[in-house]
């Protein structure tokens, strides 16, 4: 048995149990390591924003043309917005005051002109990105074709005979999320069918997730009966 | 004009974003990742002050009102600055104006993560194994035929997992592989080709001008 | 007996007892026997064909602390099994974060062979028998500039020694000379050698994953483009059984011990569940 | 015995013919045609040859201008096109390609009409892509025509919605607030732009009860989103007095710190309804967990399919996957959004008889079918 003499690993250790003993209750212990959590967490974060946006985005590239202009005048090239030099950083910076304008009686609207910026751009974005990435490859994936019956191209009976239930599946389930039609007939048969095939799905997720989420908590318990309390070797 | 003027804009940048896609042109590449790299990155960092600023302020009337906890917003507070401090002015690794050692004891922005972000995260990450096993108890219950089904492909699923599955019956490791690639893929490929027509649905609600919550109140 | 109780059992019993079948398999270690899986049996096999005079194998990693008690004990297990063979080992880190892990693992295996080495000749050597060429970013970079020139893109290892100073790296340019790389990652790293590096030069890929990724891993071992997997904590304690038998080796297995720790919180579990439907029957039954 | 003979005999006689054929027998590439690379941004050439017999590989060799022939490329015999890429646009390139036999003998071919490469503006493998998507947006947009001339769609009962007008009301009773929860995406994800159309609609009914509804955040620009659809649901309602300025506020951006945060609100505030709404990583059962024991109720949803189990097991109702998308238009009942809906029930059986037709040809004439999926190959 060998403790720890290292700092960082008491501290480690300490914010570890402040974290477990939540799983008895709520208590000031937690509460202490909650809180420190969020605030180490968001100084962390401002000083990375800084430290990886804000200054070599925007500070560097308007202090670099500023200079230049004080040095040489003012030249066309440092309105390009792709120079390493530009005054042109500064208009995300001006629509980006814009969220501030909330606080101005009158003005609050402005606040729509960012957040439209993120929407439209992202929501933009995400349909080729789905069609190409999702559908495309599972409608693929989900077709039943020869070759999958074939053992020369890495198939089989029984592998045919899977990929079938798949398709089945998938069809299936499709039909579940039929908002418009009422579950009658054959679309209740599909629809239960489908539901089934997401519950065994969703089952085994869970199941197959346990033995990721043990690890994590092995790796905690080493960390504290090895490189703390040095039980273990 | 105070909504036209916002939906307009989003109106290009959605039909931008759609079509950038398309454009294998350096112009277009170029202007993407002005948008991306340069335009979004500032804003999202503007939107990051004013919520730090709310969060702060949050806590600060907190003590203020002598709130409950509000010794722990102090907590907060403190950690805040310090981490902030410790990185704005001491760099990364320690590099900056800011001395970060004392003696052996470093407490750079970097030992800080490693030190105080990482356990704590990997704490709370690891509650996720007791949680499991909490949440198993509560809801595997063989109450209707649907939850007998979720029920039982997990605790095969699990059985297939460890040794002892094996040892009782090498088929149960097979069973497992083929309800992980047979229904789970089955299910899982029908949810995603729902998502695509909800991601694309939605697009078309947004720029249409159907679904405007976003626009807020404007006030 | 009062089913009741255990219809709404408090679920701070269940953490405790998680807790306790997680600790105490860690104080009482234990190997416990398994089957071997096709795809861990796939990949030992592959590094094992090595031809030792002509390629090296290649450990490429870019798994995160967090990930650490699935992924770790997967460098240590295929360092010894090259070690065991005397197989050169080229050892690169995609992500930062988990570089000094890496740095860990190499001293870690090494002191165990050469406390057994009873010459120069039987020791482990850096700069002979493994390189740690450290972390170049993005990834994506070393991954492809590896196929033209590894000096090139590493000129200096981890350690900042000259590569072209090195025995190893003098002799193995390219993936020409590896005869697989096996990605160890949290995430999905291994696709990306088999996307962009295995198609234009034809290096051999397999990996090591974790168990939550695995699933995603196995259409590519049934095509061939990857050679193999370690899946989860379960491959890592299977592969250290294959090397420790093969080569006769009694070094911890860290994998294999935390085995124990796994199988005992599944079992915890499903006997959880069991009860909970036992539970639930006897006290519907009984309202009803 | 005699057809032993003649096999053999006609054996030797390949032979010898093999055996006399002359090393310069091989014949160069003809047909080398170059030409810009379609549908990329520039930089890069594509010849294209017609195969040697004989031919064990091919070197590529390219030359600017008036300059001499350098090789750029060798590919094997399989193969009858090149991409040459790194060329400076608008600079223009001759091509020849030089057939290699086993022994090595060479055939050089007529160099190809100067060439040179320059971006296009559409990207010609993504057809598929962009017909995919001019199509269901036709279909969607259809749909929304017909909801806008006033005709009557049904929809389907979906419990987890069902449910929220008593999980207010429950809340309301109590005295206790109502949590909801953004997901722990960014607005990049479209799971939060739904959640967020949602968070309009929960906080309309959250102000006509006059219950408090509490919003933490993790993302700053969620936030920012979050503050104006809680504030503008409460105008739209006609409570604008009982809009609380604090009720959205912003957290922390990492997750786990987040789900550490979140936990202690519901173990403190003890919120009587909580909903978990958006993309959501491995925090998902944390949240779901802590809120379980707290006894709220809880409604969760989210389009990330890895996390659906753990919220099926963990709270009252799921929606899931699109059932998220579909939300705001199912609480809204807004015609327009109805019709949007319908148009992706549409979608979706076009998914399935491209899947059943596709299926059933592939199987019928041999062929592969799911080809027409391909990204690139047109």
């Amino acid at each position: 048995m060998s403790l720890s003499t290292d700092i960082w690993v008491w501290i480690g250790a300490f914010l570890t149990f402040c974290i477990y003993s939540f799983l008895y209750k709520d208590n000031p212990l937690y509460k202490f390591g909650e809180h420190l959590y969020v605030g180490v967490a968001n100084g962390w974060s401002l000083a990375f924003m800084y430290l990886r946006v804000i200054k070599p985005v925007m500070v560097q590239p308007f202090g670099e043309a500023c200079r230049i202009t004080a040095q040489e005048g003012l030249r066309a090239e440092l309105f390009n917005p792709m120079a390493p030099a530009n005054f042109l950083v500064i208009i995300p910076g001006l629509i980006g005051c814009l969220y501030f304008t909330r606080f101005i009686p009158g003005q609050a609207w402005l606040v729509r002109f960012p957040i439209g910026i993120f929407m439209g751009y992202y929501t933009g974005v995400a349909v080729p990105a789905v069609i190409e990435g999702s559908m495309f490859p599972q409608m693929k994936g989900s077709m039943v074709t020869l070759a999958k019956f074939d053992a020369a191209s890495g198939g089989g009976f029984w592998s045919g005979i899977f990929a079938i239930i798949v398709l089945l599946g998938v069809l299936a389930t499709l039909t579940y999320f039929f908002f418009s039609k009422e579950h009658k007939g054959i679309t209740k048969v599909g629809a239960q069918t489908g539901i089934v095939f997401v519950m065994i799905a969703f089952g085994a997720s869970f199941g197959f997730t346990v033995m990721a989420r043990v690890s994590l908590a092995i790796g905690r318990m080493v960390f504290l009966l090895r490189d703390w309390l040095g039980i273990v070797s | 004009m105070r909504e036209k003027l916002p939906l307009a804009l989003l109106i290009i940048m959605g039909l931008f974003g759609l079509a950038y896609r398309f454009m294998p042109h350096p112009g277009a590449e170029a202007f993407n990742s002005y948008l991306r790299d340069t335009l979004l990155r500032i804003i999202s960092a503007f939107a990051l002050i004013l919520g730090l600023g709310n969060l702060l302020l949050r806590h600060a009337h907190r003590i203020q009102k002598r709130e409950q906890d509000w010794v722990h917003s102090w907590v907060l507070i403190l950690g805040f600055g310090l981490t902030a401090i410790i990185g704005l002015l001491g760099g990364v690794a320690g590099e900056g104006s800011l001395p970060t050692k004392v003696g052996n004891f470093s407490f750079n922005i970097t030992d800080i993560y490693n030190g105080l972000l990482i356990p704590l995260g990997a704490s709370m990450f690891s509650l996720l194994a007791f949680y499991m096993a909490s949440a198993a108890y509560r809801s595997f219950r063989a109450k209707t035929w649907l939850a007998a089904a979720l029920l039982l492909s997990a605790f095969i699923v699990m059985l297939g997992q460890v040794p002892l599955g094996y040892q009782i019956s090498p088929a149960i490791p097979q069973v497992t592989q083929w309800i992980m690639e047979v229904p789970n893929t089955a299910a899982k490929r029908g949810i995603e080709l729902g998502i695509t027509l909800g991601v694309l649905a939605t697009f078309l609600k947004i720029l249409a001008g159907i679904e405007r919550s976003w626009l807020g109140s404007g006030r | 007996m009062n089913w009741d109780r255990f219809a709404s059992l408090d679920r701070r019993y269940i953490f405790l007892l998680m807790a306790l079948v997680i600790i105490i398999p860690i104080l009482v270690p234990m190997n416990i026997t398994m089957g071997t899986m096709r795809v861990t049996q796939d990949l030992f096999d592959t590094v094992d064909a090595i031809d030792r005079t002509k390629q090296a194998l290649m450990i490429s990693s870019d798994y995160t602390p967090q990930t650490e008690a699935e992924n770790h004990p997967m460098i240590i297990a295929l360092l010894r099994h090259a070690f065991a063979r005397r197989i050169p080992v080229l050892i690169n880190a995609l992500y930062v974060e988990g570089a000094p892990l890496l740095d860990q693992a190499l001293k870690q295996v090494t002191a165990e062979f050469n406390a057994r080495a009873t010459s120069h000749a039987d020791s482990i050597i850096y700069g002979r028998d493994a390189v740690y060429l450290g972390w170049q970013p993005p990834p994506i970079v070393p991954i492809l500039s590896m196929g033209q020139s590894i000096r090139g893109i590493y000129p200096v290892d981890y350690y900042g020694t000259r590569t072209d100073s090195l025995a190893l790296t003098q002799w193995t340019h390219n993936y020409d000379q590896v005869g697989i790389v096996v990605a160890i990652t949290s995430g999905t790293s291994p696709l990306w050698y088999v996307m962009y590096a295995q198609p234009k030069y034809g290096v051999k890929v397999g990996g090591g994953c974790t168990a939550v990724n695995a699933p995603d891993f196995y259409p590519y071992c049934e095509t061939g483009q990857l050679s193999g997997i370690m899946a989860g904590m379960k491959g890592a304690a299977e592969y250290e059984a294959l090397v420790a038998e093969k080569f006769d080796l009694e070094d911890r297995r860290k994998a294999t011990e935390a085995m124990a720790s796994q199988s005992a919180a599944h079992v915890l579990m499903m006997v959880l569940i069991v009860i909970g439907n036992i539970a639930f029957f006897a006290t519907r039954g009984r309202k009803s | 015995m005699t057809r032993t003979a003649v096999v053999l005999c006609l054996g030797l006689l390949g032979l010898l013919i093999a055996g006399a054929s002359p090393g310069g027998a091989l014949m160069p590439p003809a047909g080398v045609i170059a030409r810009d690379t379609p549908g990329d941004g520039g930089g890069s050439i594509t010849v294209r040859w017609q195969p040697v017999v004989d031919a064990a590989s091919y070197r590529i060799e390219a030359a600017a201008d008036t300059a001499a022939f350098a090789a750029v490329g060798e590919v094997g015999a399989d193969a009858t096109e090149f991409e040459h890429e790194g060329v400076r646009d608008g600079e223009a390139h001759r091509f020849r390609v030089v057939a290699i036999d086993a022994a090595g003998n060479e055939a050089v071919s007529v160099p190809s009409a100067p060439v040179a490469s320059r971006p296009q503006w559409f990207a010609i493998d993504l057809i598929g892509v962009a017909i995919a998507i001019i199509g269901l947006v036709a279909v969607v947009l259809w749909y929304i025509r017909r909801a806008r001339r006033g005709e009557h769609l049904f929809i389907r009962r979906i419990a987890g919605l069902e449910a929220v007008d008593e999980a207010v009301g429950r809340a309301t009773e109590m005295g206790r607030p109502v949590l909801y929860i953004p997901g722990t995406g960014y607005m990049s994800d479209i799971g939060t732009v739904a959640s967020m159309n949602l968070l309009g609609e929960i906080a309309k009914k959250t102000a006509e009860y006059n219950t408090p509804i509490v919003v933490p955040v993790r993302d700053p620009v969620v936030y920012t989103v979050a503050r104006e659809v809680v504030k503008g649901a409460y105008i739209a309602a006609g409570r604008p007095d009982a809009y609380d300025t604090g009720s959205v506020y912003f957290v922390v951006e990492q997750a786990l710190a987040y789900a550490a945060a979140v936990s202690g609100t519901m173990v403190r505030e003890k919120p009587a309804t909580n909903f978990l709404m958006g993309p959501f990583h491995a925090e998902s059962l944390i949240l779901a967990e802590t809120g379980a024991a707290t006894g709220a109720i809880q409604i969760a949803g989210t389009d990330m399919v890895t996390q659906l189990p753990f919220f099926v097991v963990a709270c009252d109702y799921t929606l899931m996957g699109e059932e998220l998308y579909a939300a705001s238009a199912y609480l809204a009942r807004e015609p327009l959004m109805l019709g949007a809906l319908k148009g992706q029930d549409m979608g979706k059986l076009v998914f399935m008889v491209i899947l059943v037709l596709g299926t059933i040809l592939s199987l019928l004439t041999g062929r592969d079918f799911t080809k027409i999926l391909s990204t690139t190959g047109y």
